[in-house]
């Protein structure tokens, strides 16, 4: 497919601009201080589980962003990683981190350095702990997978995007008997980690993560404008379906013909 | 006028222009990087901030604006046009990170090497199957010496299709087993939603070898009853229900991933990472 | 620990044995008895290729290299092995440069055991680098625009089998035998264009992508894999020839067959045993 | 030496590759030297291997080559502004390579707008489906009452900014998780003869490519010393382990 040749139409600025905007919208009114509610996402509230149970085993903790870079998916990785690393830095517990991009490696490594001196314990903070084992899926996976075993990690944190190694690095966590927790937007891995870990956060509660842990007022506000973004999606296909029907109905009506042709010229069914 | 200056610039150079060109442009960026170093701490986050954002803007320009509203001729969006170098030169800058990561390596398994603590042997191994590999391809494509040239061929042929292959290969099929026991130990009606995985994936499984299929064979091949038959469910199985499922996690991505996105180009993400003072 | 406790605890060390002797005894023994039910997909497949009119030529696209030959080979030879006994004439195309050769041999055992001629009955054009849509969109114009000789360098105008091939029009169906997600290419730049049969050979991992395609109507027929390589064996008469293709079947059917008894086991053990199971993982899924 | 090596290299290739298979299958077992040994050489061998494809079909190609062969000086920049990475190191200035993940970070934000429309456009279109009418066969209508139930009540499931209290929000919700849960399981069996044929493949270079080379071996007295000897040793190191009651990893169910 030639990526270079298609530009916005009118429909992707209405549709983008309306979800722009109520983001930026919830943003901005969660800023200047408006109380905002977000239900549990009980996978994350394991997260805490978890690092209480590495450090009453006084054994390390595994975090494995997966495959991600230096991208959305890699960077709420991370927003997650600075959560289990202050937490973790509180009890003295390790964290170790094994990293497939070498860029991300660096971010990682900035964010557990962090992490330990937000926590005032920066002399905890092992370089050796966030480490880049290779860009190669397979590889990567062997090296996390002898992590698992040679540390005897206590807890596996399986967040970031994911690839067919979810499963091998989940079965093998299992394995030493680590408790684990996994989150991917990735759709197609979810079961395996569903089978494999205690719990598995679904789908965008991977994006609802950073706000659910921090309760930042904007990370808050943006979910909330995500929701509402979810119902302007919800609505473009209800008119849609609606139009169709409509138009299945009463065939010979000239401007629902119109109409349909123009949401199907608008939404290409690829 | 701009435009002549331009030409005269971009124009490559060769011998001792090309000389004076490259050291110039070097000191140029070396100037630029000692500028950096001595900003003020407080325009620092605001110097990131901007970087973000116009690097942002290019890509959303790229795509929201058509070539219709820029003032060209013939219509066209000046910014496609760039593409491919923006994509090489993005690729170039990557490019130079890798050795970040293979310096964290370095660092580790020399260090074990050095120690002798336990293990130290497979850190070894490290090292020589780093360089091995490395040297064999380099070697392969600089020698003009037709047997050093053949024997580093082999030695990468061996190494490569030997064992990296392999070690993908054989990585990857581990599934093969893990999925048993997976299946096995998860899939137990301990709840509702246990037990809904577990029959949809039981069915599938049934549904996609011939063997299950004879277990429904019985039903006839056409006529509302047909639609019983286990290819026939599990084939709805996969196109309706799990696509309909497939498409509302989707829908949530998009707008998390929108989300988030918009939050980084706009530097308006939290966290410690984000938060810190530079 | 009783009976039903057991059966919820294997270890896992032994269903590992066992699904690797389950996969391991139908390849090594090799089975004869092919797949009784052939699915309607393979079925449909079956029935573009016989109904392709003699005085057209089939494409069978092979993208697949070494790396997925244990299942696209079987699909590949099942195909061939049909339009030769059709007597449909055929060219080979290959985008993988180890899999030219492959698919070459594949062919010519084949078409030695039947009496068929290279040249008359089927002609391999090489390994083509691609890009792949880019030679697609060239072919439904000019067919010898696009490809001018055959593996050997000989022209393409005096091969007897591609000789009167102009256009999409002496084009009768397109076989793609692919493990990547290729089928696209030809479905936007081929098939529905010039309306012209497409048959998809993917592998099992590939197969998913399909369905849409199935269900529009834009595939005409699909082989999911090495299962779908020995039910074409069936339709084409070889159900009582001992097959690579049938015995991987088999050892697919089994290891599902195994996986389900291992779930009803455990479930089995579950429901019978009062006391719940002491690993913590196996608590709940959720 | 290297003449035997020319002349014998897929012989080579195919023992490496079946030793390496069999490394990585002992952790099938438990985690032991053997395959920690091949994980380190695969890690090792692929970080090489990323450096030199890095150099041969990235910076060689694309950047030594243009600016030293053609003259395009201007691609010292891009060396300026790697080299901005490995600030990191630096604890006064690793500001700086703050700078270059902004430019990734900006970069990678800024194709959201088209990653939006390019993937979930699509999607949207082919899920405005007639759900009754002339041309709706009756089969046709129950697919897409089906299709809109299982995507509403699953999208709410993910609406994260209200409780779920209200009854019919709950049910839905909770009904939203059942459908995801069947989509899941679908999926879970929807792959696993995908990874079966991985094994298969294996197996199947074992058996026919890797086999008859060890029956052609066979023959001679030194490669069957050579096994003889092996065999004794992982005997040896059998009961060795046995006599010392030593620990593998617990076994799991």
């Amino acid at each position: 497919m030639s990526q270079a040749s298609q530009y916005a139409s009118p429909a992707v600025w209405i549709v983008e601009s309306l979800l722009v905007f109520f983001i930026l919208w919830k943003i901005l009114s969660a800023r200047r201080g408006r109380e905002l509610f977000i239900r549990r996402i009980p996978g994350l509230s394991a997260l805490d589980e978890a690092v209480g149970r590495a450090t009453e085993m006084g054994k390390p903790i595994l975090f494995a962003p997966g495959l991600s870079g230096l991208d959305i998916v890699g960077l709420q990785s991370m927003a997650i990683l600075s959560h289990v690393v202050r937490k973790a830095a509180r009890y003295g517990t390790r964290v170790i981190v094994p990293l497939a991009d070498p860029v991300l490696y660096t971010v990682a490594e900035e964010v557990a350095k962090d992490a330990y001196n937000a926590e005032g314990v920066p002399e905890r903070f092992d370089p050796e702990d966030v480490r880049f084992l290779s860009d190669r899926q397979f590889a990567w996976a062997s090296g996390v997978v002898g992590i698992l075993h040679r540390e005897k990690v206590a807890s596996a944190l399986y967040f970031g995007y994911y690839f067919a190694e979810s499963l091998i690095l989940a079965e093998n966590g299992q394995m030493v008997g680590a408790i684990q927790v996994a989150g991917t937007p990735a759709t197609t891995q979810i079961p395996f980690f569903l089978a494999s870990c205690d719990y598995t956060i679904i789908g965008d509660e991977y994006y609802a993560a950073s706000a659910y842990l921090s309760r930042e007022p904007t990370l808050l506000g943006s979910l909330v404008g995500q929701d509402l973004g979810k119902l302007v999606i919800i609505g473009i296909i209800v008119l849609g379906a609606i139009a169709f029907t409509a138009q299945a109905v009463c065939p010979a009506v000239g401007w629902l013909c119109d109409f349909t042709a123009t949401i199907a010229k608008y939404f290409p069914r690829s | 006028m701009m435009g002549s200056v331009w030409n005269w610039i971009a124009a490559p150079r060769y011998g001792w222009q090309f000389a004076v060109f490259l050291c110039g442009a070097l000191s140029l960026g070396c100037l630029a990087l000692i500028m950096l170093t001595s900003t003020p701490p407080r325009y620092r986050k605001t110097i990131v901030a901007a970087v973000t954002f116009l690097a942002g803007l290019y890509y959303a320009f790229e795509f929201l604006i058509p070539p219709a509203f820029w003032p060209l001729e013939p219509p066209r969006n000046p910014l496609s046009e760039v593409q491919p170098l923006v994509a090489t030169l993005t690729q170039i800058i990557w490019s130079f990170a890798l050795l970040l990561g293979v310096w964290n390596l370095f660092v580790i398994h020399g260090r074990a090497v050095v120690k002798r603590g336990r293990g130290w042997c497979n850190s070894a191994a490290f090292f020589i199957s780093f360089l091995a590999i490395l040297g064999a391809g380099l070697l392969k494509d600089y020698t003009q010496g037709s047997t050093i040239r053949k024997a580093s061929e082999s030695v990468f042929t061996i190494l490569f299709s030997g064992f990296l292959t392999s070690l993908d290969a054989t990585m990857f099929s581990l599934i093969a087993f893990y999925i048993v026991s997976a299946a096995y130990r998860a899939f137990r009606v301990k709840s509702l939603e246990a037990g809904l995985m577990m029959a949809a994936a039981a069915i599938i499984m049934l549904a996609l070898v011939p063997v299950g299929a004879e277990i429904t064979n019985w039903l006839p091949q056409s006529g509302i009853l047909s639609a019983l038959r286990v290819e026939r469910v599990g084939y709805w199985l996969l196109t309706s229900p799990n696509m309909a499922a497939q498409r509302a996690i989707a829908f949530g991505i998009a707008v998390g991933s929108l989300a988030m996105g918009l939050r980084i180009w706009l530097s308006l993400e939290r966290g410690n990472f984000f938060d810190r003072q530079l | 620990m009783n009976v039903f406790e057991k059966l919820q605890t294997i270890d896992r060390r032994i269903l590992y044995l066992l699904i690797a002797v389950v996969i391991a005894v139908p390849l090594l023994q090799r089975p004869s008895r092919h797949p009784r039910i052939v699915f309607s997909e393979v079925q449909n497949a079956y029935q573009t290729l016989r109904k392709v009119p003699k005085d057209k030529i089939v494409i069978v696209s092979c993208v697949w290299g070494p790396g997925t030959r244990a299942e696209n080979e079987p699909q590949t030879r099942a195909i061939v092995r049909h339009l030769l006994r059709e007597g449909t004439r055929f060219v080979i195309l290959s985008w993988d440069q180890l899999g030219s050769q492959l698919t070459y041999e594949d062919a010519s055992e084949i078409s030695k055991e039947l009496g068929k001629r290279y040249g008359t009955d089927w002609v391999h054009l090489g390994y083509n680098p691609g890009p792949m849509y880019a030679i697609i969109r060239g072919l439904g114009k000019s067919f010898q625009g696009v490809f001018k000789v055959d593996r050997f360098g000989k022209k393409l105008k005096y091969i007897p089998a591609t000789r009167d091939v102009r256009d999409y029009r002496d084009i009768g169906a397109v076989v793609e035998i692919t493990p990547s997600g290729t089928v696209s290419s030809w479905i936007a730049y081929f098939n529905q264009p010039f309306n012209i049969p497409l048959v998809f050979c993917p592998t099992a991992v590939m197969s998913a992508e399909a369905y849409p395609y199935l269900d529009s109507g834009q595939l005409d027929g699909m082989l999911n894999g090495v299962i779908g390589a020995a039910q074409y064996e069936t339709l084409i008469g070889m159900e009582n020839e001992r097959t690579y293709a049938a015995a991987a079947s088999w050892a697919l059917s089994c290891a599902h067959i195994f996986i389900l008894l291992l779930i009803v086991l455990g479930n089995l053990g579950y429901a019978l045993s009062k006391r719940s199971p002491q690993r913590r993982g196996g608590k709940s899924i959720v | 030496m290297s003449e035997w090596l020319v002349t014998n290299t897929k012989t080579i290739a195919l023992w490496c590759g079946a030793i390496a298979t069999f490394a990585i299958y002992s952790v099938l077992y438990a985690e032991n030297r053997f395959y920690r040994l091949f994980e380190h050489i695969f890690i090792g061998l692929s970080a090489g291997f990323g450096v030199y494809v890095t150099w041969s079909q990235v910076l060689e190609p694309k950047w030594w080559q243009p600016m030293v062969h053609k003259g395009q000086w201007q691609w010292v920049f891009a060396a300026v502004l790697g080299s901005m990475f490995y600030f990191m190191y630096s604890k006064r200035h690793a500001w700086i390579s703050r700078v270059i993940f902004g430019l990734f970070m900006g970069l990678s934000a800024g194709l959201m707008f088209r990653d939006f429309y390019e993937i979930y456009f699509p999607q949207m279109g082919a899920s405005m489906k007639p759900i009754f009418g002339n041309s709706v066969g009756y089969w046709q209508s129950v697919n897409a009452i089906v299709f809109y139930v299982i995507l509403i009540s699953s999208m709410a499931y993910f609406f994260f900014s209200f409780e779920h209290e209200n009854p019919i929000v709950q049910k839905t919700a909770a009904a939203g998780r059942w459908f995801l849960m069947i989509g899941f399981g679908a999926i879970f069996g929807a792959t696993v003869m995908g990874r079966m044929t991985l094994f298969i493949g294996r197996l199947n270079f074992l058996v026919n490519d890797w086999w008859p080379s060890v029956q052609t071996a066979w023959r001679s007295r030194v490669f069957q010393a050579i096994v003889l000897s092996v065999a004794i040793a992982l005997v040896i190191q059998a009961f060795r382990v046995l006599l010392a009651g030593r620990k593998m990893t617990p076994p799991s169910g």
